[in-house]
């Protein structure tokens, strides 16, 4: 039974890795535009098209390809934050919200629309799992998910804590109107929220798809997961979700050996709901 | 070219008249009270199942489920209404109290979670195999043709009704109450106005209107599937209320004609395998692109609220 | 000046008489046309599926038309995607039967099937699906709705006798929530225990998950003899690669959906080397089989023949068929006639020319086709016929072959 | 009429209140005033029942109604308006004034539906009442006019004739004055007054003008930095050696955030 658990412990984390890179830049939207980036789904599906673009069909590197199809989503997030949603931010959350609505079902259409509807997926080799003591635990791939998640919580917290743009983020995020009273230049803040945000939009779907496979419904079948972190953690707060997105991975993988698997998603927007009720903003929010 | 156009029509029609019913139901709770309620197919799923469910026959015992309850079809049909008043009620309850974006996020999750119950839960849903083969109203009394005509007539009475019942609600106190908490929270607490309450009220109501259609759904279509309650469903409303106007029940009828109609002649266009996916795929991004326009350039839709004058 | 006028005249009459001749003929092409209607998946969860099973009518009709078509009037076939939803597909038929006046109604998947069943028979429209197994539809067609795929549960079936016969005892069951997959794997679980094997493993994984690696690790702790995913594509990519990452220790039959040429590239062809398979299809040798193979070749670029694709085909032969002896093209005189062309007695033909032949020389005929004998029972199924395949160097190659009635003997 | 007991508050390790006591007496009208972030607003919100307090009590008509939500003091006779003159911008001002009626049959599912007789028999009375109220607030031509197309002096008038209409004892008014002009200031003095003297209202109002305070006010609490430092007549309070020392020199200590 240890160690069942201890495998699916380690699934969980694996999971809980991935997602909480998808949901880091969620989160830095909600804490500073203060509301719901639904469309931050499908820039995970941009990232893994752009990268499988240049890795599989023009034969480039995994690394070169995924840092070039990091810059591309980051770009193409800005843009979209310019012209879509920041002429709309005077018009409140629940407007932007359903501009993101309407976002995501244009760029899963775009997407489709080029791409087709059929499966793709990049051509890694595939390694026997790491045993230890005898049992498979992980895997080569997966380590590299891990430590790419654990690098960017380290280098996020660099940032916020050390460089002016991340102070200025930090304040921003505590009170918009005070920061721009106090001179603050919300619309640089803004550009680094969406490109930063984007960008791990981008590594969160390169990885993604490493483990699974590049298709259309990528970040769409993510984003519900990504706002049930998002609520566990506490919105608005930034570490909180990391933490948030790691538990629900967590949770989720370890549930099943209780639950039936048919039921796994539906274990992580239960323990959503359960956590919203004793502790409605979050197990790290509204202090 | 000699198309039977009074059928297609009659078809056309009735599946319009029953989503004019559904989005009334969001029209309440979001275009009069402000509600963003994500998962509303959630309910409309819970309505058709319901109704379904209680007026099944008794199961025989080479199936899967164990519930049924041989009630007539209209009593199935207000309990499905009901079913979706009491689910709202559940949701309501530790929702409603705290903010908007986990009203959010609770409805949407609630819908996604609802259908794998409905998956699951073979004992009371059949599974994914759903019930099929379900009887229409009235359906011994007239044949083929003549039924899609009745069929109609029946879903224009119940547009009707649903019409009135919510223009009479909207046009109370309880509608100026809703669309003052919509306008201003704090306003109407200092007024002495339970907002938890009246938010509730307004959720269970829409719900239950979205119950209703969902139990005339499952007779339109003869079959209820996990499957065929998808987020999308949600998105269809929303849209609809968006285009044809929040906060104005004519809007919410105008916006799914439009839309349900509008849908129905992309079926003109001859698909082919080669543009089939490709118009599938543009068929989403023209809906999204359309609620980003109409947000953008014609936030209030296309009929505007009505400004109320009191003499 | 005169000049002018005479080529103005010129003009006019020539444009008139082209005018006429061009609406006389869409005037005579109207008048003698037969109206195929096909409702089938071009987009949505089976699109991807759809589309070759589409190309299939296609071509099936080309072949049908070089021979005048039935009652010697050219096929032509009204179209509408149904994107596999309900909704979508009620409407699309009702547009087909209402506005084009279809005398059939080609390709529906099960749920749709069963949603526009009532409206078909109705307006009396045949409905003939290829790949609608679901166990929803066993007793309810036989008039105006026939399937010449077998039911779900034979694949079940086929999948259990296979596992059994390759003495294989404990068997493993992962099933994805949809309806088809439910049913296989719902049948293979019933007919393997009732032959006496063990089922040691039954999980039921959700679609879009980004790892299933506890099913997987439930799978691998029983130790089975063999697995049997009953998993869609995208699904079958993750599981398969977490459990050969874990450490396969067991043999995997595959359901019929994933015995295609993309599971080579999208699993990997390296990886899936010795993994089993069932799809239906006619025997090995089968001459049916062997044209339709031939004819497949020549216009898909695909070479693999794709998934239902040899039950459409079928499906299309027996429509026409079905219209030449009925000697009017209506959807009540195709209901009354196919059996005529698909059952015993008459001579045995194996294609839609052989069949027209036969039929004018005012022999009684018997299509056999290219998925198996297309025989109709009273409620419009056919009997299944399923090939077993194994992934060798890549490539998908057969190696054993079960009728229903082997099936039948060997339950007995 | 109210007695606020020895409120604390704080807001993530800022306090806002410490100690903040005060008396309003029936048919009297109380200016609370107090530099900038001295917690005026934030005592007003804890005593409508809009932001729970840490300790202390507030008794209203000799019930305690510390624990009570927003609405229930609303109810028994305790409204407030806000700073920042929040009106339902999308309902004209009709709508706005029908809003506040308390006890409305029509303000349910069931009534709206089955009641519909006594529904606009009720509303009959209540637009009668309201239009009465708005002749007084010189409001009565933009009857029919969204709220949110008012000015600003306009939206402020509204808030109290919204307020009136709820039928109150004690009205919480938060800065009544500020961004309206002169003229309009004086006639809205005039109104409180007027309301004071003929249907006894009770008022308890933040300011920050002077004037205003002297010219109406029969008493004046002064509360700084989260506590009241002196109750009295406003001629009094004005000469208070206290009150002018911590007043100026918490002006001049730059005061930290204002807490609302």
């Amino acid at each position: 039974m240890l160690t069942i658990l201890l495998q699916h412990t380690v699934f969980g984390i694996v999971t809980g890795s991935i997602l909480l890179l998808a949901t880091i830049g969620f989160s830095m939207i909600y804490t500073t535009k203060r509301f719901l980036c639904i469309s931050h789904g499908e820039l995970l599906t941009i990232g893994a098209y752009t990268t499988y673009i240049f890795h599989v069909f023009l034969g480039w590197n995994l690394l070169y390809s995924g840092v070039i199809g990091v810059v591309i989503t980051s770009l193409v997030g800005l843009a979209i934050a310019r012209g879509l949603y920041e002429p709309m931010e005077r018009h409140g959350p629940l407007v932007l919200l359903f501009t993101s609505v309407g976002v995501t079902f244009c760029l899963h259409g775009i997407l489709e629309f080029i791409a087709g509807p059929s499966i793709r997926s990049f051509r890694t080799p595939i390694l026997p799992s790491i045993r230890v003591g005898g049992i498979p635990l992980i895997t080569m791939n997966e380590i590299v998910i891990i430590s790419i998640a654990m690098g960017s919580i380290v280098f996020l917290h660099v940032v916020l804590t050390r460089t002016r743009i991340g102070k200025a983020f930090r304040a921003m995020a505590s009170n918009v109107d005070l920061a721009m009273a106090r001179g603050i230049d919300t619309a640089r803040i803004s550009m680094f929220v969406w490109i930063y945000a984007s960008a791990m939009a981008a590594v969160a779907g390169i990885l993604l798809a490493l483990v699974t496979s590049v298709n259309p419904d990528l970040g769409w079948t993510q984003i519900l997961i990504i706002l049930a972190a998002a609520i566990l953690g506490g919105l608005g707060s930034i570490y909180g979700v990391m933490i948030g997105a790691i538990l629900l991975g967590v949770v989720m993988d370890v549930g099943v050996i209780f639950f039936p698997s048919g039921y796994r998603a539906a274990i992580a927007f239960a323990l959503m709901i359960i956590v919203l009720l004793v502790k409605p903003k979050g197990i790290f929010g509204g202090e | 070219m000699g198309g039977d156009w009074a059928l297609f029509l009659a078809g056309a029609v009735s599946l319009a008249g029953i989503y004019v019913i559904y989005t009334l139901g969001l029209n309440i709770q979001f275009g009069f009270t402000g509600l963003a309620n994500l998962g509303y197919v959630a309910f409309f799923a819970i309505g058709a199942y319901a109704s379904v469910i209680l007026s099944m026959p008794r199961p025989g015992p080479d199936v899967a489920y164990i519930v049924g309850y041989g009630l007539p079809m209209w009593a199935g049909m207000i309990g499905g209404s009901l079913a979706a008043g009491f689910f709202a009620l559940l949701i309501g309850i530790p929702t409603l109290k705290i903010g908007e974006d986990y009203f959010v996020v609770v409805t949407f999750a609630f819908s996604e979670v609802l259908r794998y119950v409905l998956i699951n839960e073979k004992w009371l849903t059949n599974g994914t195999t759903g019930f099929y083969g379900l009887e229409r109203p009235f359906g011994k009394f007239f044949s083929g043709r003549n039924y899609e005509f009745f069929f109609l007539f029946l879903i224009v009475v119940a547009v009707i009704i649903a019409y009135l019942v919510m223009r009479k609600i909207c046009n109370s106190p309880f509608g100026r109450l809703m669309k003052g908490v919509r306008e201003n929270e704090p306003v109407c607490l200092a007024l002495g106005k339970n907002i938890y309450r009246v938010k509730m009220k307004a959720f269970i109501v829409g719900a239950m209107f979205a119950g209703f259609a969902g139990s005339l759904y499952a007779r339109y279509t003869t079959l209820v599937v996990p499957e065929m309650f998808i987020p999308y469903f949600t998105f269809v409303a929303w849209l609809s209320l968006m285009i044809g106007g929040r906060g104005n029940n004519k809007g919410a009828i105008l916006g799914c004609f439009i839309f349900v109609l509008a849908d129905q002649f992309t079926l003109f266009v001859q698909a082919s395998a080669a543009y089939a996916v490709r118009l599938a795929s543009l068929r989403a991004f023209i809906m999204g692109a359309l609620l980003i326009i109409v947000l953008r350039w014609l936030p209030a839709g296309i009929l505007k609220e009505k400004k109320v004058t009191y003499r | 000046m005169f000049r002018r006028t005479r080529i103005v005249r010129r003009v006019l009459v020539v444009g008139l008489s082209l005018a006429l001749l061009a609406g006389l003929s869409v005037g005579v092409a109207r008048a003698e046309e037969v109206r195929f209607g096909v409702l089938t998946s071009l987009s949505g969860p089976l699109g991807t599926e759809g589309k070759p099973c589409f190309e299939t009518i296609q071509w099936t009709v080309e072949e049908i038309n070089k021979f005048g078509g039935p009652l010697g009037m050219p096929i032509k076939l009204f179209v509408a995607d149904t994107a596999t939803d309900v909704e979508r597909g009620i409407t699309g038929a009702r547009k087909l039967i209402t506005m084009d006046r279809v005398i059939n109604i080609i390709g529906p998947s099960s749920s749709i099937v069963v949603a526009i069943m009532k409206f078909c028979a109705d307006n009396e429209v045949p409905i003939i699906s290829h790949w609608s197994g679901s166990t929803r539809l066993t007793t309810s067609g036989g008039e105006y709705q026939f399937r010449t795929c077998p039911d779900d549960y034979f694949e079940g079936e086929v999948a259990a006798r296979f596992m059994w016969d390759e003495g294989f005892r404990k068997a493993a069951v992962i099933t994805l929530d949809t309806e088809d997959t439910i049913s296989i794997s719902d049948a293979l679980k019933k007919r393997f225990a009732a032959m006496g094997g063990e089922v040691v493993v039954d999980e039921m994984v959700v679609g879009g998950q980004t790892t299933y690696r506890t099913a997987a690790r439930k799978v691998l702790a029983k130790r089975p003899d063999v697995l049997f995913p009953a998993i869609d594509l995208d699904t079958l990519k993750i599981v398969y690669r977490e459990l050969y990452e874990m450490g396969i220790t067991f043999t995997v039959v595959l359901a019929s959906n994933a015995v295609q040429q993309a599971t080579m590239d999208i699993v990997g062809a390296d990886i899936l080397e010795g993994v089993y398979g069932e799809k239906p299809a006619n025997a090995l040798g089968s001459p049916g089989y062997a044209i339709f193979e031939q004819k497949y070749r020549e216009h898909m670029e695909d070479g693999m023949v794709g998934w239902f694709t040899p039950n459409m085909y079928d499906a299309v032969n027996l429509m026409a068929l079905a219209v030449e002896v009925a000697g009017e093209a209506t959807g009540k005189g195709i209901s009354e006639n196919i059996r005529k062309v698909a059952n015993s007695p008459g001579i045995k033909v194996y294609s839609y020319a052989e069949g027209l032949a036969h039929l004018l020389r005012g022999h009684e005929i018997n299509y056999e086709g290219a998925s198996g004998s297309c025989d109709f029972d009273e409620f419009g199924n056919v009997l299944g016929y399923a090939r077993i395949q194994q992934a060798k160097g890549g490539q998908w190659v057969d190696i054993k072959f079960y009728s229903s009635e082997d099936l039948a003997e060997a339950i007995r | 009429m109210l007695v606020v007991k020895e409120i604390h508050k704080s807001f993530g390790g800022v306090k806002a209140l410490r100690g903040a006591s005060l008396k309003v007496e029936r048919g009297s009208i109380v200016g609370l005033i107090g530099p900038n972030g001295s917690g005026k607003t934030t005592l007003f919100n804890v005593i409508s029942g809009f932001c729970p307090k840490d300790s202390g009590q507030v008794h209203f008509k000799g019930e305690r109604i510390d624990h009570l939500p927003s609405y229930e003091i609303a109810m028994r006779g305790l409204s407030r308006t806000f700073q920042t003159s929040r009106v339902p911008r999308g309902m004209t001002v009709l709508e706005n004034m029908l809003l506040a009626y308390k006890g409305q049959i029509g303000e349910g599912v069931f009534g709206a539906l089955f009641r519909g007789g006594r529904t606009s028999k009720q509303e009959k009375v209540n637009l009668k009442k309201a239009l009465s109220i708005l002749e007084l607030l010189g409001l009565r031509n933009s009857r029919d006019e969204y709220a949110g197309d008012l000015s600003g002096g306009q939206q402020r008038l509204l808030s109290l004739s919204r307020i009136l209409a709820s039928s109150p004892e004690l009205i919480l008014l938060d800065e009544p004055t500020a961004g309206i002009n002169l003229t309009l200031v004086t006639e809205l003095l005039k109104l409180i007054k007027h309301f004071q003297v003929e249907e006894s209202k009770t008022f308890l109002i933040v300011e920050h003008n002077m004037r205003v305070i002297s010219e109406i006010c029969d008493m004046v609490c002064v509360l700084v930095s989260g506590k009241d430092i002196a109750c009295g007549e406003p001629e009094k309070i004005q000469k208070d050696e206290r009150v002018l020392k911590a007043y100026l020199g918490a002006v001049q200590r730059d005061s930290k955030e204002d807490l609302e």
